[in-house]
């Protein structure tokens, strides 16, 4: 068990760091501490390619597709030395952290020089079709339907919560395509060019009056005939693969844009009095420590070399920084108190501390609801019983 | 002793149900949350259909001579709404403030149109508001409807005066607002002309009772709806094949509403009746009934948006109304651990 | 909606503490100010025969059996009254509030003349054998079973639970008198005289060293025919009508109780400091804030007339005040520091605020737990739907 | 950087875990609490069979010169079964002050006698100690395992003396605690006998950071024992014709109690490797990790006895040890708020 880095490392951590700061005061200043993922998107995918033109795009990937097969604590170097820089998050976290590794892991030879180059080299922007309008969080419960004509998948349905659709060239959707099939069985994982006319992308306003996610709706849609990871049918256990990737590394950088928020309270706090509260210091304190378990649990995470086994730091991840976050949002209104209730934007437009406070209510839903994160921790954690067929 | 409701009180109960369900809709709503956060039809029908904005105020100065149950009465009906109304500013604070702090003269300049919902009237608070020859200067940059009110009455915590918008150095400026149906504005005072309240510290104190009693009956109003609204989506709703209201742990969410709920219904009219009875619990009521009702409604609709899953979270569906609502009652009139602390006082003595 | 008193009820009010604080600093003063259900039982049975001396053991009831046909408002009082003067709780309550109201509205004529006088007198001390072993919360899994025989019902089986068996003349016993029958039919409602060499009680050693509850024993255990409550086959009707007497007048009485043990964390902590710590001073202020509106909220459930409706103040009355005893006990012992950790006695055997910390442990879950009650208010008060039937 | 056990502190682990769990019986620990709260034969076995007594200890003073993480996985074993053990005051803290800031002479003395089980030692905390000629007035009515311990090690926040328990003017009452498998005990000195530590400050943050994070390791297994036992019960017990681990609100609480214990579980281990890779990390880290893991301890133990039913309120049950155990945790050593408000003071500066 050790948690310092070797010299080596703190020699990639500079060098991370240089690179980046350097960005940040130079060529892309203007995207510099962009929090909301739909801030600047144009800029932010030429962002994507300057990553890729410096192979910094994916370091985790073999050399060969593009990445630098950096070890783990590279990894948590880059991801933290990248929020701590200020920069914005990456538009194509979905192609990089999911879409990349999932075609790394179950594609063909054929797809992996088909798809990773363009994910790789920040030209290919992903996102994910997997929630339904009448499934939630119920994967199983897919009725987007594929059917293979005259050599294409043509599919028919509606996905909802697709983050980022609106600026993104693929998604991968998951498809019912064994007529009259149920659950998990009869489905198949898809990627799909959306820039054709089957495919529509509305925008959903949120409560915060900004739009990341959207609704997609497939009318005939279609694919080429080889366009689906694994095998036919095999959609949720390519699904299940893809969704085990979220708690990878991307974690680390996720928990420094948290460290940015925290520190922004902090600030707040210190500015207008309320760090003198003994109720908020207590908070701020409980808000530190969650923060810094987060980080030694993803470490944890991270280090379990034993793979095949969702241990309980994984498992228990998302509702950990969720309910964090939610906290989070919540003292970061209550440090502010009500100068944190009107915005100095002429639109519904909020900054850092009143947008997480309206966003993180989110962060508990999407992904997997806390609820349902609960279940799978009690079943696949713990053992117990899966709950009762419902007979009405 | 008899803690329910008399039959004249279960009458005015539903006919603010009705009335606030017919006509507080949410595409009403949303138009006014477009515009400067008023649904003017509303409140003129409110006030002068219904009559109902005098209920608090007396006889002799024109109102229902009712009291603050029948006041929470109707809170909690608009609240059930998240009504577009300046009840809070107009009747609450400056109405109950003019009708029991107001001279003669004062009540008969202002309350016929406070309460005929012509005249909007808003609350300034500033502790460190300066008084020379009568002008004022200071402000507050957070006063609820202030940039549609037409008279405000302001206070430094004891002394009240009135000032018109009209008058000389009165800056108002609409500030885009979390809640919209309640928007915030800054208005400032730069050596604004003034007129003092008759009987500042009477006055103050009626409109600080009324607004506690008031804010934390719309906190309760708002609690309810976020729990029926989500209890009949649990019962509608499919997922994983089976009602979601099936599940054991969204049942038991929706019952620790209910648990707060009750609690905070509780809290309201004990405050309510301590007041209208002139108990010596009204203080400690007061307290404890703003600040329970306001974190019940708070959590509520938190639920609301938590247990209606991706949906909630949309600006299309109504729950953020509820919690931006609440959000604001929390903060208004002071938080949550600032009346606890009071509480504390009254039990513990001063901290040392 | 009106809160104050009448004039006369405040006359009554002072007859009430005048009478209470005389026993109290008089003949009784050796029992004033017990807090433990376990002490001093001798005395605390010759304190009911003096309430029954002088008309106050059951003012709620008729003045035919004893009672004073007292309305709500005098009730209200001499519960407060009675906890205010220090006065230990009815080793008869199951008795005064349980056993006899429910005869009072289900026996027969010669059953409240069997029964009633007795039990007003402080005569005749109840308990009550719901709770099994293997039952839990489940009131419907009763499987203790009655037979009739030669003209008696013979019991066999084992409760649990069973509060003051120890002290007890009679148990109410829920059997299950229809063999082969299932849940809540098939059961009767047995008065059963405890002197009898067919029933043993063994006390169960609780968390705090302390033994209210016990093991109660039937093995062949009889009592006259004529014994049942309703009729056979209808005790889930009866024990259900009775568990509505649980919200009745005595919670306001329990609640003078929880007062007095609120006031001796407010005393300690003026004392230790401890009321100089914002954090106490919040959870002091939600404890008098919790504390208020169980009393506010006991009376809106005892001034509701619709009796037939449970309404959603007295469906959440259990949890509410348990979960606020419970939270009191921690807070308890947070004001006393580690010196709520030691006791003076020379046994395992603890102070009010100690005992309360450790005993409200239990308050969560007798008599329904937190789990059992959330489900009543799910489905009675918001009629959501129930859980699926078990298909393993 | 990798965030899990060597092969050797594997090995450590399972040795420890199974020795306890076979020696740390129900049966055993509730005859040590009817007694004086300590198995003496576990303890001799866990000092000289296992040699585990100095696992933290350098090796140049007779231990085996490895550092708090393998602590912590002992300590952990340890509280998983809330063995009857003078851990806290003997090895946390006394061995420790000792092999810290004691003289050759010092260490000669006490070590060997400390690691082989034989001497049993205390740790008395007084801010208000009186030191005068060499002689100590003072106590504390709070001493763990004082009632047994031959050799106290004192303190006042800043000195530290060594006290034996034989020497004159030393008075030693054992109370009836609570948590029966670590008593507390009053220990006054009335002018008694002293040795100074000769490096008070090193001996003192020594035994502070290894009884930190042993205390934190010990509430981390108390909390996962909980968990484990009750989701046993929640898969065998069945009630309404169902196991009641398929109830999903009984789920749930399984899960949250989970939730916490991986966080605890991170909270001690950064707090061991932090202190033994001398990071500046570990004053925030022990903080973190008493107050969070003495709260999941107390949180996990309190669910065991309320999701066990009845039957986790009785004395027969176990629920209950670990119940105490983890309140005396949350007292001992600063209260959580305590800890918290250090950690406050290192991000906030202290309060105006």
């Amino acid at each position: 068990m050790k948690l310092g880095f070797s010299q080596a490392d703190e020699h990639f951590r500079q060098e991370c760091a240089d690179w980046l700061n350097g960005q940040m005061a130079g060529e892309f200043r203007d995207i510099k501490g962009i929090t909301k993922l739909t801030g600047s998107p144009e800029r932010r995918k030429e962002w994507e390619k300057q990553l890729a033109a410096h192979r910094w795009s994916c370091i985790g990937w073999p050399e060969q597709w593009g990445g630098r097969n950096a070890t783990l604590a590279e990894q948590v170097i880059f991801a933290e030395e990248y929020a701590r820089a200020g920069v914005p998050g990456r538009v194509n976290h979905i192609g990089i952290e999911l879409a990349g590794p999932t075609i790394l892991t179950f594609g063909t030879e054929e797809q992996k020089q088909r798809f990773l180059p363009g994910i790789a080299a920040g030209e290919t922007i992903f996102c994910q079709g997997f929630s339904e309008p009448n499934a939630g969080s119920d994967l199983a419960g897919v009725r987007t339907k594929g059917r293979l004509e005259d050599g294409e998948w043509v599919v028919n349905g509606q996905k909802i919560w697709t983050s980022l659709a609106h600026i993104s060239d693929w998604i991968f959707v998951v498809t019912r395509t064994e007529e009259g099939s149920q659950g998990p069985r009869g489905l198949t994982f898809l990627m799909m060019p959306i820039d054709q006319p089957g495919i529509e992308i509305r925008g959903i306003r949120q409560i915060n009056g900004d739009a990341e996610f959207n609704e997609t709706f497939f009318t005939d849609a279609r694919c080429p005939a080889d366009s689906y990871i694994g095998g036919v049918g095999e959609g949720w256990k390519i699904a299940m693969g893809l969704l085990a990737f979220e708690r990878g590394v991307s974690t680390l950088g996720q928990q420094m844009g948290f460290r940015n928020e925290l520190d922004e309270i902090v600030a707040a706090a210190k500015a207008n009095g309320a760090a003198n509260d003994p109720l908020i210091r207590q908070r701020i304190a409980r808000a530190e420590i969650g923060l810094r378990l987060m980080r030694y649990g993803a470490l944890r995470m991270l280090s379990n070399t034993d793979h095949s086994r969702m241990d309980g730091a994984a498992l228990t991840y998302k509702i950990q920084w969720a309910t964090w976050r939610r906290d989070l949002g919540e003292l970061g209104m209550d440090v502010l108190g009500q100068a944190g209730e009107v915005t100095a934007h002429r639109d519904y437009e909020w900054d850092t501390l009143p947008n997480l406070f309206l966003f993180s209510r989110a962060d508990t839903i999407y992904g997997g609801t806390n609820q349902i994160q609960r279940n799978l921790i009690a079943e696949r954690g713990l053992g117990l019983p899966r709950e009762p067929r419902w007979t009405a | 002793m008899e803690f329910a409701f008399t039959d004249e009180q279960q009458m005015i109960a539903e006919t603010a149900r009705a009335f606030f369900a017919e006509n507080a809709t949410s595409a009403r709503t949303r138009a006014a949350m477009e515009h400067d956060g008023i649904d003017v039809v509303l409140w003129r029908d409110f006030c002068v259909e219904l009559g109902f904005s005098g209920i608090a105020i007396p006889e002799s100065a024109g109102g229902a001579g009712l009291g603050l149950v029948e006041l929470a009465i109707l809170a909690e009906a608009a609240g059930a709404h998240v009504a577009a109304l300046p009840m809070l500013g107009s009747l609450m604070l400056a109405a109950q403030a003019i009708a029991a702090g107001g001279s003669a003269a004062q009540r008969t300049a202002w309350l016929s149109g406070l309460l005929s919902g012509e005249t909007i009237a808003a609350f300034v608070e500033d502790a460190m508001l300066e008084v020379r020859d009568g002008k004022l200067t200071g402000g507050s940059g957070f006063v609820a409807h202030g940039a549609q009110a037409e008279l405000f009455v302001v206070t430094d915590g004891s002394g009240a005066w009135l000032v018109r918008r009209d008058a000389e150095s009165v800056f108002v400026t609409p500030q885009m607002t979390m809640d919209q149906t309640r928007p915030l504005a800054e208005v400032r005072f730069d050596g604004a002309s003034t007129e003092a309240l008759a009987a500042p510290a009477e006055g103050l104190a009626a409109a600080n009772r009324a607004a506690l009693v008031g804010l934390a009956a719309e906190a309760l109003g708002g609690a309810q709806a976020s729990l029926e609204r989500t209890a009949d989506y649990a019962r509608e709703r499919v997922q994983f094949g089976r009602p979601i209201g099936s599940f054991q742990a969204y049942k038991h969410r929706l019952a620790d509403m209910m648990v707060e709920i009750e609690q905070a219904r509780s809290a309201v009219y004990w405050a309510a009746c301590a007041v209208d009875e002139g108990s010596e619990e009204a203080p400690l009521a007061l307290h404890a009934a703003k600040s329970f009702a306001a974190d019940t409604a708070f959590r509520c609709a938190a639920d609301m948006i938590q247990l209606h899953g991706g949906i909630g979270f949309t600006w299309e569906h109504d729950a953020h109304l509820f919690f931006k609502r609440a959000r604001s009652i929390q903060t208004l009139l002071g938080k949550g651990d600032w009346h606890r602390e009071k509480i504390a006082t009254m039990i513990l003595g001063e901290a040392a």
